[in-house]
């Protein structure tokens, strides 16, 4: 009975979560009272109950409409945009470059935002001008082609810094940008790997293929000799003694895509790629909050990001082909592989975390790992409208996981296999039937 | 009282093809037992003792009618579904039961059926409750007071919830007379269903069933079909015998809006951890496909894996192997790959 | 036609497929009131570190914008050229106005300052001497405002709303660059039926239909992408996640057909909706 | 739309698992079309009134068989049949089978 419960609930337990996410994702509907105590001014707005089902006609609820709207609009108009003339500092937008400068650079955004030439001045690209004159930051200003004097270049509104874009992909881009912003990301237009440019190693390298169809060509000499797999005979001619061997013989007629599992395989097929194209694909690099980010060196970013419009008639959800060259550009911190942490954990950077002496992971554990999380991925951020869904798209990879299981082990090889023995074992491990189920990690 | 029989006895082995792991020991310095051993593997063999009979009925649906063979196949990797029941083949157990003509455990599915009608009981009860805080706010009656009365008025539904009995009363219906043969005895209705891909496993990968995998896809997509008309069930089955051959339980994935499920060992043991939806590799779909095919998979604590399939041949060629019955030929033809969809929340992933 | 009492959308971009963006709070009050609720995507500065409430810019759906332009409630304003032209041009007297106008507010300012510094000090019993604020001290806490709606425009706006071939161009550019042309009518329709509607794509659809202000109600329906009426087929694997999806929020899956002939603008019968459900077994 | 081959396992289906009263098939008039109608054992929603006839569709799930329904076929089945809702049985490649309304235009969801 137990068993069958566990298949009752499969389905059931559908209804909760979509509940629970049904909230979060419901955009148009918050509560703006809320807002209202945050920001200082305000009286403070009694809350209101839950949500109606439909207009029903009576004044009560025309009154908690008109309060909801009331705490909304009244957030709106109070929060004005600017600075005090102390803080003020002023960025002048150049048109024929798209990019706005600073000449007095100052403040914490520098630390993420900016690129300061050498003769001092910092340049803001669009997407940093308009994000910081949002957030009354800097106060935008238009640099007049014809004037030196800035007493003549005029103040711009946010109507004017949003009507300056010069695409709707990029009005789409800014969006994801800043909404990555408010939450304290650091986000950059995405760069090709460092190593891609100037790695001599990397160049240096050998080629994938020797080595490749060395091992391809051994293999395919072994596999001569064995007995023809969906031939009418191999049943008759073949004796399989385990369960392990029938999934190898079924195992070898469809060929799969599989994830580069090392470091350096990923570093060989990142090569392989930039030579054939030099584009960059992902829209930004981003990394996760931190207070010690050096713009000068980053270190790898965290997240790769792609900007797609979903409702633009040029839209298309990236195909297969498309989304496996993505990945071959990928080079963010890598969580995918414990190769990959065990050579992060050598080098001196990464030596502090001291993760490196945690406890080895039973193979079946560690194999549902790689499952449940899959390889390189990146980020889609998808624009509906103005609301952004952000979906993670990950390499995964079950073709080199097998996950079939041993029957149990005979206890004692002169006693003959009973009911007596498996209980035994069941009664020594209250885990359960883990030990008869445990999992082959063959790869 | 029934006997407790352990799951991973009775689903001892993965596959309905059993490997011979009964073979009598080899002792090194007893040549005796090498003649016997020898003996033992070569008169042996993995085949069934005979084949399982399948049938089509209503069409092209796939069919196995034998109650043995039907258990068979639940049991050794679960294969098939029942068609009055929602996987295993209980209905026989259900309807005895039903009709009060023996005395068993109450079946899965009426459990689930008693506490659907609760749950409506629920919903009519609060659809009242509405209506008196309609009726409430209409006469003026302050917010407040409204939700203190809600509040009131949940918690009695719980305690009454709490208290609601299970009521098995037998109830007949003019169906149910012809349920009985002759003899007076329950006819079993219920039929195992095999998937095409299923089916097509079970003969052209593993000798199971009494068709031959010609047959059979004559049968389902008939004698002069066009590469557009195989495309579908070929880029499903080798998806399908991707999964299997790994290792993995793969049943359909319909209630949650995807092709398939996959089971480690199978259903008894736990819950499916992904839900797969097959693809040709140049497929490109409207975002809402994505997005609520995810929704359903995602909500039911499943990850989706979008599992791309690609021809690397050219269409003609295949079709020729599909006429010619090279069907292990054209299979191979396909290389699969797998892409995890799976939303992701900005605020929930700063550090 | 006389833009000044209508709606302005700024439309981002350039060539099709532009972004429908509204800078005027009252501007946003009044499509509220006619059950265009939109989308505020700008940072809220009093509440800068986060997304839950965000501020102008509203930004409208591409099929409310071409409603809103077609029933004349509001007009296109268009490009980033119209910027580029306007500050290059602006004039040394256009800019003292504007400087005075900053000088005025600064002086105002000044005014409610020391009023309410001196009531501090009174409040505190000090006599306005002891707690003297220095000038600089004034003047550097004076607040200089980075307006919402542009004023550098506002002239080139109203002689766009005054081109009606202009607007003409304009709705049509923005039309041709959606995916699916139909669900224009479907949009149409739903409003007829005065429905909110807002992106639906979290949930799985195009449009989710709500009977009233968000702000209050919920959401009823998940509509779909439009069909054409005749020849796309129902995705029944799709209709399965729907109505899956549909039992656990509450929401009912709407399918919508619109029949093919681009010309007949005939509403209720053009477009035909039907609602999905789980049947609750099965 | 020829779903003739389904019209028993669906039949089958609701009068033995889902134990439906009153099965019965009927072919739609000028049309290939079959549906079954029956009575279900308890009322389907809270908003429905009485216990009712309903009207089940069947259609196959799998776009490798054929039985591609268009909304202009879902009108004319409405036309003919003048009730405010059919159920879809929608019949899997596993022989499973799953019902969802469907209503003609904008119907409101259930208030719980």
């Amino acid at each position: 009975m137990a068993s069958k419960t566990i298949e009752r609930d499969e389905e059931s337990s559908i209804t909760r979560d979509l509940l629970d996410s049904d909230d979060e994702a419901d955009e148009l509907s918050k509560d703006w009272s809320h807002i209202a105590k945050l920001c200082k001014s305000q009286a403070v707005v009694p809350k209101r109950g839950d949500k109606d089902y439909e207009p029903d006609g009576t004044n009560a609820q025309e009154l908690l409409l008109y309060r909801a709207k009331k705490a909304m609009f009244d957030s709106l108009s109070d929060a004005a945009r600017g600075t005090v003339v102390k803080n003020q500092i002023k960025a002048f937008y150049v048109p024929e470059r798209h990019l706005a400068f600073i000449s007095q650079p100052k403040g914490n955004f520098m630390h993420t935002m900016g690129k300061v030439d050498r003769n001092g001045t910092c340049w803001l690209n669009f997407h940093e001008f308009v994000y910081l004159a949002e957030r009354g930051t800097i106060t935008p200003y238009f640099k007049r082609s014809d004037r030196e004097d800035h007493g003549l270049d005029p103040l711009l509104s946010i109507q004017d810094l949003y009507l300056l874009f010069r695409s709707s992909q990029e009005s789409d881009e800014f969006a994801v940008f800043a909404h990555l912003k408010r939450l304290g990301f650091i986000v950059m237009p995405s760069q090709m790997s460092p190593d891609d440019h100037n790695n001599d190693q990397i160049k240096h390298m050998p080629r994938a293929g020797l080595t490749d169809s060395l091992s391809k060509l051994t293999k395919a000499l072994s596999q001569i000799f064995q007995v023809p797999t969906y031939h009418p005979l191999q049943y008759h001619l073949t004796r399989y003694t385990t369960s392990g061997q029938i999934y190898a013989a079924l195992n070898k007629l469809v060929p799969f895509y599989t994830a580069p599992k090392t470091a350096k395989e990923i570093d060989q097929e990142r090569y392989s790629r930039t030579i054939n194209s030099r584009k960059n694909d992902f829209t930004f690099d981003v990394w996760k909050p931190q207070g010690s980010f050096k713009k000068k060196t980053p270190g790898l970013p965290d997240l790769h990001i792609l900007v797609l419009n979903k409702n633009t008639s040029d839209y298309s959800f990236p195909t297969y082909s498309v989304i496996r060259s993505l990945f071959q550009s990928v080079y963010s911190k890598y969580d995918g592989t414990l190769e990959r942490q065990e050579s992060a954990a050598g080098s001196p950077l990464s030596s502090k975390t001291g993760k490196q002496f945690s406890k080895p992971v039973p193979p079946h554990l560690e194999q549902q790992r790689r499952l449940k999380k899959g390889y390189r991925s990146f980020i889609l951020a998808v624009m509906d409208d103005g609301l952004i869904s952000f979906v993670k798209l990950t390499e995964s990879d079950f073709g080199s996981e097998n996950v079939w299981f041993k029957t149990t082990r005979r206890a004692s090889k002169n006693k003959p296999r009973s009911d007596r023995s498996t209980r035994h074992n069941g009664g020594k491990n209250p885990g359960g039937e883990k030990k008869t189920e445990e999992l082959n990690a063959i790869r | 009282m029934p006997k407790f029989v352990p799951n991973a006895k009775h689903y001892k082995y993965p596959l309905p093809i059993h490997p011979l792991d009964d073979l009598p020991e080899l002792i090194p310095h007893n040549p005796v037992s090498w003649l016997y051993w020898l003996y033992s593997y070569v008169s042996r063999t993995n085949l069934l003792p005979s084949k399982i009979h399948v049938r089509f009925s209503n069409g092209k649906h796939i069919t196995v009618a034998d109650p043995n063979e039907m258990l068979y196949l639940w049991r050794n990797g679960f294969f098939g579904t029942a068609q009055l029941s929602r996987s295993e083949p209980t209905w026989k157990q259900r309807t005895l039961d039903r009709l009060g003509l023996q005395k068993s455990l109450v079946a899965l599915e009426h459990v689930t059926e008693q506490r659907r009608l609760e749950r409506l009981e629920f919903k009519r009860e609060r659809a009242n409750f509405e209506a008196v805080r309609l009726d409430l706010r209409r006469q003026g009656v302050a917010e407040t007071e409204i939700a203190q009365q809600e509040r009131e008025f949940l918690k009695s539904l719980r305690d009454r919830e709490t208290q609601l009995q299970q009521n098995s009363d037998v109830q007949s219906r003019t169906a149910d007379e012809k349920l009985f043969n002759d003899s007076n005895e329950l006819v079993n209705l219920e039929v195992l269903e095999l998937m095409p891909v299923e089916a097509i496993f079970l003969t052209f990968a593993l000798p199971v069933l009494d068709i031959s995998p010609l047959t059979l896809t004559r049968t389902l997509v008939g004698d002069h079909p066009s590469y557009a008309d195989i495309n579908e069930l070929c880029i499903k089955y080798v998806a399908y015998h991707h999964y299997r051959s790994h290792g993995w339980c793969v049943r359909s994935g319909i209630k949650f809006g995807c092709d398939f499920l996959l089971y480690k060992r199978g259903p008894p043991f736990q819950h499916a951890e992904f839900g797969i939806m097959v693809l040709n590799s140049d497929a490109s779909m409207d975002y809402t496909w994505y997005a609520s095919s995810a929704r359903v998979v995602g909500g039911a604590k499943k990850s989706f894996i979008l599992c791309y399939v690609e021809l690397q041949r050219p269409q003609h060629e295949a079709l020729l192997m599909w006429q010619q019955g090279k069907f292990s030929q054209l299979f191979s033809s396909y290389k699969v790959g797998e892409i995890m969809y799976r939303r992701w929340i900005p605020g929930k992933n700063r550090d | 036609m006389d833009g000044s009492n209508k709606i302005g959308i700024s439309l981002v971009g350039s060539g099709n497929g532009r972004i429908p963006l509204v800078f005027d709070i009252n501007d946003i009050k009044k499509l509220r009131d006619i059950g265009v609720a939109g989308i505020l995507s700008g940072t809220l500065p009093s509440a800068a570190q986060q997304n839950g409430f965000l501020s102008v810019p509203l930004r409208l759906m591409v099929e409310e914008a071409l409603w809103l332009t077609e029933t004349g409630v509001a007009f296109f304003i268009s490009g980033p050229e119209s910027v580029t032209t306007a500050a290059e041009t602006v004039t040394s007297s256009e800019m003292e106005r504007a400087r005075q106008e900053l000088e005025h507010s600064f002086a105002e300012q000044r005014v409610f300052k020391r009023q309410q510094h001196a009531e501090k000090m009174a409040r505190l019993g000090l006599s306005n001497a002891e707690g003297k604020e220095t000038p600089a001290l004034l003047e550097s806490s004076l607040f200089v405002e980075i307006p919402s709606a542009s004023s550098l425009i506002s002239n080139e706006a109203k002689r766009q709303g005054n081109d009606p071939a202009q607007q003409q161009k304009l709705w049509h550019k923005l039309k041709d660059g959606c995916t699916n042309p139909g669900d224009y009518r479907v949009y149409k329709a739903l409003k007829q039926q005065n429905y909110f509607l807002s992106p639906g794509a979290r949930f799985g659809g195009r449009f989710i239909a709500y009977p009233g202000d968000p702000l209050r109600y919920h959401s009823h329906m998940t509509v779909q992408p439009a069909l054409d009426y005749r020849r796309d087929p129902l995705n029944l694997l799709q209709v399965v996640s729907g109505g899956r999806l549909g039992t656990g929020v509450k929401k009912l899956w709407v399918v919508a057909g619109v029949r093919a002939h681009e010309e007949q603008e005939d509403i209720e019968s053009d477009v035909s909706f039907f609602s999905i459900e789980w049947a609750g077994f099965g | 739309m020829d779903n003739s081959e389904l019209v028993e396992l669906v039949k089958t289906n609701l009068s033995h698992q889902q134990l439906w009263d009153s099965v019965r098939s009927f072919k739609l008039s000028n049309s290939d079309t079959w549906m079954v109608n029956g009575l279900p054992p308890h009322k389907l929603s809270n908003d429905d009134e009485e216990l009712e006839t309903e009207w089940i569709l069947p259609v196959e799930l799998q776009q490798y068989n054929s039985g591609n329904m268009t909304l202009e076929m879902a009108d004319q089945f409405f036309a003919e049949l003048k009730c405010r809702r059919i159920i879809l049985g929608i019949v899997n490649d596993d022989g499973t089978v799953v019902y969802y309304f469907m209503y003609k235009g904008l119907h409101k969801p259930k208030k719980n």
